[in-house]
C-alpha cells in the first residue's frame, strides 16, 4: 500500500495536493479513515455498556491529521484536549493504546485508567498531561515553549482546543503571556461551532476565532478545517514561524462535530438533525477520498485494501483492549507524589 | 406531599422562585436551551425568556463574577457551576468578592447570591468530575454553604439561598440526583439554612454526614443496629455556618463521634467537626474521634474499581460503627 | 466664580471646548485643581506618618475628570479602581469624605475604615464596593449592567482599570461576556504605561490597550487623557451608544502616573527621573489651565481665587479627618452577614 | 553562621539555586527590574537574565499555569504571587493541574514547581493584603506547604522546595520578613520538607504554631514561664503532609493542646490538628483542644485598631495558655 501513483498532471490541477506531497497526502487519509472507524466502534461499545463514556471526534479528523502532520512527532511538545484523537494517531498513539484508554486499562499509557477517556499524555510523544476544565492546557503551552527554548531546542509547542475554550481566563492569559514572550507556540482552535450546546454566537461577538489574535500582536488564521491540506499549510506556516523565533500564531480550524459532545450528551436538544446532515455533506472523509481519486492517487481497490486493514485494527485493538486486565486497586494511592525522594 | 426526585425538587424550587421574584435570573453554560447537562433548568428559558435565563460563554470566573454585579444591583441570581470540579477558576470572584462584599463595604452593599453546582462521586466521572469541594468554602467567613441530601431539604434549602441576603454556595449531591426519591411538602416550602437535622435517632454513637453519604450512613445505621449498636445520624444540610448545637448535644448524648465524608480526609468537614467536639465536648467523648472519608487522592480515579476502592460505601462505614461502638 | 466668560472668538478657535461648553470646562478644571491639591496632601499626611498608606492619582486627572463628566451621577452604575479619585471627586464624592478614606475613619463611607484608602463605595452615587485584587470589577461591571437593562432602566455601568488589568482572565472574561450580551457598559482603561514596575511592553504585545477591542467585535478607542475634553468625548460617545442598545465600547485614555505606584513603591528602581519629567511637560492641570486662558475663560484672578478656595477645602477636609474619631473595634465582627434576617 | 533576615535568607536561598541548577527560573510580577516588592528577587536579573527571571503580565492564572508547563517540561519554576490575598485566580491551575499531574498520568509527568507568596497579617494591608491561605491547599492532595518561621528555615527550606519533584505552595509570613532575624548556617544549607520542629521544650502544655504567630507564642511561651507554666512550643514548618509523629508525641507528653494561627478559625490548620489529637491522642488529653486564630472574618481590616481587635497577640496567647494549663 505504500506505492504511490497517479498521474502528474492531475495532481497538477490542485496545488495544494503537489505541494504537500503524494505520500503525506496517502498518510492523511489513510488516519482519517483508521480514526473514524476507532472513532465508531467507541460509541458501540460505549452502548453495548462495556464502557461507562465516550468523547470523540468524528468530523475533525481533517483538521487534526493536518495539524499533527506539521509537526515533529516527539520533537515538538504537545498539548491536546479530549476531542484529539485523531492527532494522537497522526502523532503515533497506536489504535491499541487508544482502546486501552477507553476500556479504563491499567494499560492504558494515558494515565492508567484514572483518568477519563481521551484525556490525553504520552512522554515519547512529549504529549503532556491534559485535564477536563477546559482551557487550562493553554498557560502550559506558554511554559512548555518558555522550557524548550530557555534549552536552545529549536521544538515548538503545539497546543489544541475549541472554540468554547478561547472565552476563559486561561485562554487570554495564557495566549498574551506567549505573545509579550514570543514564545514558539500554536495556539490551535478547531471551531466546531458548538461548546457542548452553547453556539458560537453566545460565545464571542466576533466572527472568526482568529479575531481574538489582533488583541495580542499575534497572527491570527482561519482556514477550512475539513480540508486537511488546508489546515497543513496553515499550521506548518506558524511552525515555521515559531521555528524562526517569529513568536506564536492563533491557527483557527472550521469544523463541525457529528456526534453528541459525549455519550453523556443528546445533541437533539440544540440542534436539528438537518443541521448536522447538512454539514455531513462536507465530511472530510469522503471529500479527501473524492480528491484523491481525481488525483489519479487512489482508486476503488486501494479503498476496499484499506477498509479491510482499519477493520481488523480496530478489532484486534478492540479485543485486545477488552480483555486487558483493569487497574490494580492496590496502586490507587499511589503518584500523590513522587515515589522516589528527590535527588539532592 | 408528592414523592419527587432530587432532581425534580431543584428545578421547582428554580422555577417556583423565578415566578415568584422577578429579580430572579438563573445563568451558566449550557442552562438554557439544553435546559442543564443534568436538566436542572429544563423548561426555565422557554418561560421566563433569555433575559432571565442566560447561557453564557465558558467562563466560570465571569459567570459568578457577573452574577455578583447583578446581585450588588439588585438581582438575586443563581449562577451555575456545571461540575463543582469546574468551581476553581472561580474562587477569587467566590472568595475576594463575593464573600467580602458586605464586610468591605461596612454593610453598605450586599451580595444575595447563589452558586449551584452539582459535586461528588459515584457516577465514574473520573479526577474532573466527581470533587468535593465544600471544605474551600465552608472556610471562608462571608460565605454559607448548603449541602442537601433529600429532594425536600434540596427543594426547600435552595429557595431559602435564593431569598438570603449572602451569598449561598449550594452544593448538590450529584449521584443523589435520580437516585434518591423523597416527599416534598405541597406549597411554599422554605427550609431554614443553618440548622442540622437529627435523620436517625440513637443511643450509642454520633455519625455526621451530608449529601450522599448520608445515604450510605443511614443505611450502614440500619445495618449495625441489627446488631444491636443504636446510630444517630446527623444531617448536616449546613456546612457553614456549623450547627454546633446540634452535633454537640448529639455527642454529649451519645459520647462517640464519628464523620462521613467523600471530600478527602484532610481539612475536609470531618476536621471542623472533631476539632468542636474536642473543644466543646472533650469531657463526654468515650473514644477516640473517627473520621471516615476519602483517602488524601486527588478526587476518584475513572475506572471503577479504583473509585470503588477509595469511595467511602455502607460496608466502611458500618465497620467504622462497629469499631467505634465497642472502643 | 459661577460667572463664565471669554471671547466667542477665542473658544471658536478650539472647537473641542466649544463643543463640551464653559461650564463643563471649567467645572473639569477646578475639579482637577481640587484633586491634585488633596493628593499632594495625602503624600504629605503619609509622608508625616499620620497614615500608614496612600495611593493616588497624580497625571491620570484630566483622563478621570473627563470620563466622569460623561456619565450621569447616581444614575449610571460606577466601578471605579483604586486609582480613581479624581473621578470620585468629579462623581460627588467630597473631600472630606475622601480624607475621612485616607485616615480610615468610622466616618469614612466607602468601609469604614475596613479598606485600605482609595477602595471606593459609595450607594448614593451607585459606587459598587471595589477591591485590591486588579480586575475583579470587570465581569461585575457586566453584571450590574445586566441588572439595570433587565429593570428597563436607562442606565450605563462606568468601569475604569489600568492597563494591567487587561491581561487578568477576568479583563478577558468581563468584556467577552458583556460583547456577547450588548450590554451597556464603558470599559474604561487608563493606560498610565505601567503596572508598578511592568512597562506597557511587557504586559502586552499590542502598542494600544484599544486594539484588545477587536476580539470582542466592539469598539475600541483609544485617545489622549491628558485631555479631558477628548475624554469626555470619547466616552460620551461610548454612553450615547451604549444607552442606546449599541453594547459596550473599550476606551482607552493614554496617561501617566507622576508618583510612586503607591507610598511603598521606589519608582526609581523602574523608571528614570528624566522621563517622569518628560512626562510632566504634559501635566493635564496646567494645560488645561493654558487652554481655557487663551480661550479667555480663566484669568490669573480666578485662578488666583480657585488656589485659595482649594487650599482651605483641602484643609478643612483633612483637619476635619484627622479628628474624627477611629473606627470602634466593638463593630469588628459586624458585617459578615446581613444583620437581619431575609423578608422571606 | 551569619545572622540574617528573612528577606535575605530567602534571596540567597534563590541565587544559591539558580547558581547551582540552570533549570531554576523565576517568574512573577515585578520580580525582575524592581527585584520585587519585598525585594526578594532584588539581584537575580543582573545575575542571571531575563531569560531566566521573567517579569510577567498581570495574570496569576498564567504565571502558575506557565511555570506547570515549565516544569512538564524540564524546568524548575519558583512562580512569585506578589500577595497571597491574589492567589485565587490561580486556584486551578494549583489545584486542578500542579496538584494532580502526577497522580492523573499514573507517574508519568510531574509537576517540580514553586510558588512562593507573601502571606499573613499585621502589617496593616487590610482585607487583600493580609491573607492567610494555607488551609486551603493543605487540604488538597499533592500538593506541599511549607510556611517557614526563621531565616535558616526560610532558606533551608525554599531550597529544599525547590529541589523537591513535587508542587510546593512557599508561604512566606511577610511581617517577619525584616522584623525576625537570625542565624542562618554557611554552606549549602537544606532544611528537609516534613519534620515539625520542636521550638521549646515544655512539660504542661502544646502549643502548635508556624510562620509569624511562631514568635508570637514564644514570646507568651516566656511569659508564662515566669508564672511556673512550661510550654513546648512545635513549628509546624511543613504543614502538608503533617508531621503527625511529632505533634502526637508532644501532646501523649503534655496532655494539653493548643494551636495559634492568623488563619480565620474554622477550618483553619487548627481544625485538622485538633482532629488529629481527637482521633489519636483522646486517651492523652488532659483539658480539651483550644485554637487561638482570627475569630471568622474575611481577613484583618485596615484600620489600625480593627486589625488589633482581631489579629492573636502576645497577650491573647498567653491567657489561652493560663486557661489551658489550669484546666
Ligand atoms: C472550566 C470548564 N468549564 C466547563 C466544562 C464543561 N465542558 C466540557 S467541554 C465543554 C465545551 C467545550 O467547548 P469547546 O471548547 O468549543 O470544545 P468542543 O467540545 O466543542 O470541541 C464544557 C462546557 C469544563 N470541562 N471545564
Ligand atoms: C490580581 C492582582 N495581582 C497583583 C496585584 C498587585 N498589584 C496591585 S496594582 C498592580 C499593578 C496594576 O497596574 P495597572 O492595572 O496598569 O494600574 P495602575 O496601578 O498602573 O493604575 C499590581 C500588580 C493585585 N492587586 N491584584
Ligand atoms: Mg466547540
Ligand atoms: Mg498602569
Amino acid at each position: 500500500m505504500a506505492t504511490v501513483k497517479g498521474s502528474a498532471a492531475a495532481r497538477a490541477a490542485d496545488p495544494a495536493l503537489e505541494a504537500v506531497g503524494s505520500a503525506r497526502l496517502l498518510a492523511m487519509y489513510r488516519i482519517m479513515v483508521l480514526s473514524r472507524a476507532l472513532d465508531e466502534r467507541m460509541w458501540i461499545v460505549q452502548r453495548q455498556g462495556k464502557v461507562p463514556f465516550v468523547i470523540t471526534a468524528q468530523g475533525q479528523e481533517a483538521a487534526q491529521v493536518g495539524a499533527a502532520m506539521a509537526l515533529r512527532p516527539g520533537h515538538d511538545v504537545v498539548l491536546p484536549y479530549y476531542r484529539d484523537m485523531t492527532l494522537m494517531l497522526a502523532l503515533g498513539m497506536t489504535p491499541k493504546e487508544l482502546m486501552l484508554n477507553v476500556f479504563s486499562r491499567a494499560e492504558d499509557p494515558n494515565s492508567g485508567g484514572r483518568q477519563m477517556p481521551a484525556h490525553f499524555s504520552l512522554p515519547r510523544l512529549r504529549v503532556l498531561t491534559g485535564s477536563s476544565p477546559v482551557g487550562t492546557q493553554i498557560p502550559h503551552a506558554a511554559g512548555a515553549a518558555l522550557a524548550s527554548r530557555l534549552r536552545g531546542e529549536d521544538s515548538v509547542t503545539f497546543c489544541s482546543f475549541g472554540e468554547g475554550a478561547t472565552s476563559t481566563g486561561d485562554f487570554h492569559e495564557g495566549v498574551n503571556f506567549a505573545a509579550v514572550l514570543r514564545l514558539p507556540v500554536i495556539f490551535f482552535c478547531q471551531n466546531n461551532r458548538y461548546a457542548i450546546s452553547v453556539p458560537q454566537r453566545r460565545q464571542m461577538a466576533v466572527e472568526s476565532v482568529a479575531a481574538r489574535a489582533a488583541a495580542y500582536g499575534i497572527p491570527g488564521v482561519s482556514v477550512d478545517g475539513q480540508d486537511p491540506v488546508a489546515v497543513f499549510q496553515a499550521v506548518t506556516e506558524a511552525v515555521e514561524r515559531a521555528r524562526a523565533g517569529g513568536g506564536p500564531t492563533l491557527v483557527e480550524a472550521l469544523t463541525y462535530r457529528y456526534v453528541p459532545h459525549t455519550s453523556d450528551d443528546d445533541d437533539r436538544l440544540y440542534r436539528s438533525p438537518s443541521e448536522v446532515e447538512q454539514s455531513r455533506r462536507r465530511d472530510p472523509i469522503p471529500l479527501m477520498r473524492q480528491r484523491l481519486m481525481e488525483a489519479g492517487l487512489w482508486d476503488d481497490e486501494q479503498e476496499r485494501a484499506l477498509q479491510e486493514e482499519v477493520a481488523r485494527t480496530v478489532d484486534e485493538a478492540t479485543a485486545y483492549a477488552e480483555q486487558a486486565p483493569p487497574p490494580d486497586p492496590a496502586t490507587v494511592m499511589r503518584h500523590v507524589f513522587a515515589e522516589r525522594p528527590a535527588a539532592g | 406531599m408528592a414523592v419527587k426526585r432530587m432532581i425534580e425538587a431543584i428545578r421547582e424550587a428554580l422555577d417556583e422562585e423565578m415566578a415568584r421574584d422577578s429579580r430572579v435570573i438563573v445563568l451558566g453554560e449550557d442552562v438554557g436551551v439544553k435546559g442543564g447537562v443534568f436538566v436542572a433548568t429544563r423548561g426555565l428559558l422557554e418561560k421566563y425568556g433569555p433575559d432571565r435565563v442566560i447561557d453564557t460563554p465558558l467562563s466560570e470566573s465571569a459567570i459568578v463574577g457577573v452574577a455578583i454585579g447583578a446581585a450588588m444591583n439588585g438581582l438575586r441570581p443563581v449562577a451555575e457551576i456545571q461540575f463543582a470540579d469546574f468551581i476553581h477558576p472561580a474562587m477569587d470572584q467566590i472568595v475576594n468578592e463575593a464573600a467580602r462584599i458586605r464586610y468591605r463595604s461596612n454593610g453598605a452593599w450586599g451580595c444575595p447570591l447563589v452558586v449551584r453546582a452539582p459535586y461528588g462521586a459515584g457516577i465514574r466521572g473520573g479526577l474532573y468530575h466527581s470533587q468535593s469541594v465544600e471544605s474551600f468554602f465552608a472556610h471562608v467567613p462571608g460565605l454559607k454553604v448548603v449541602i442537601p441530601a433529600t429532594p425536600a431539604d434540596a427543594k426547600g434549602l435552595l429557595k431559602a439561598a435564593i431569598r438570603d441576603e449572602d451569598p449561598v454556595i449550594f452544593l448538590e449531591p450529584k449521584r443523589a440526583y435520580r437516585l434518591i426519591q423523597g416527599e416534598v411538602p405541597d406549597g411554599d416550602w422554605v427550609v431554614p439554612i443553618g440548622p442540622a437535622r437529627v435523620a436517625r435517632e440513637g443511643r450509642h454513637l454520633t455519625a455526621v454526614a451530608y449529601g450522599m453519604m448520608l445515604h450510605l450512613t443511614l443505611q450502614a445505621a440500619e445495618q449495625v443496629a441489627r446488631e444491636g449498636i443504636s446510630v444517630e445520624v446527623v444531617d448536616l444540610r449546613t456546612l457553614a455556618p456549623l450547627d454546633r448545637e446540634t452535633i454537640l448535644g448529639s455527642v454529649r448524648k451519645t459520647g462517640r463521634l464519628m464523620i462521613v465524608h467523600e471530600d478527602n480526609r484532610t481539612l475536609g468537614m470531618g476536621a471542623e467537626i472533631a476539632a468542636l467536639a474536642a473543644e466543646e465536648a472533650l469531657y463526654d467523648l468515650d473514644a477516640p474521634v473517627r473520621r471516615v472519608t476519602m483517602p488524601d487522592v486527588p478526587a476518584t480515579p475513572f475506572a471503577a474499581v479504583l473509585e470503588d476502592a477509595v469511595l467511602p460505601d455502607v460496608d466502611r462505614i458500618a465497620r467504622a460503627m462497629r469499631e467505634l461502638a465497642r472502643e
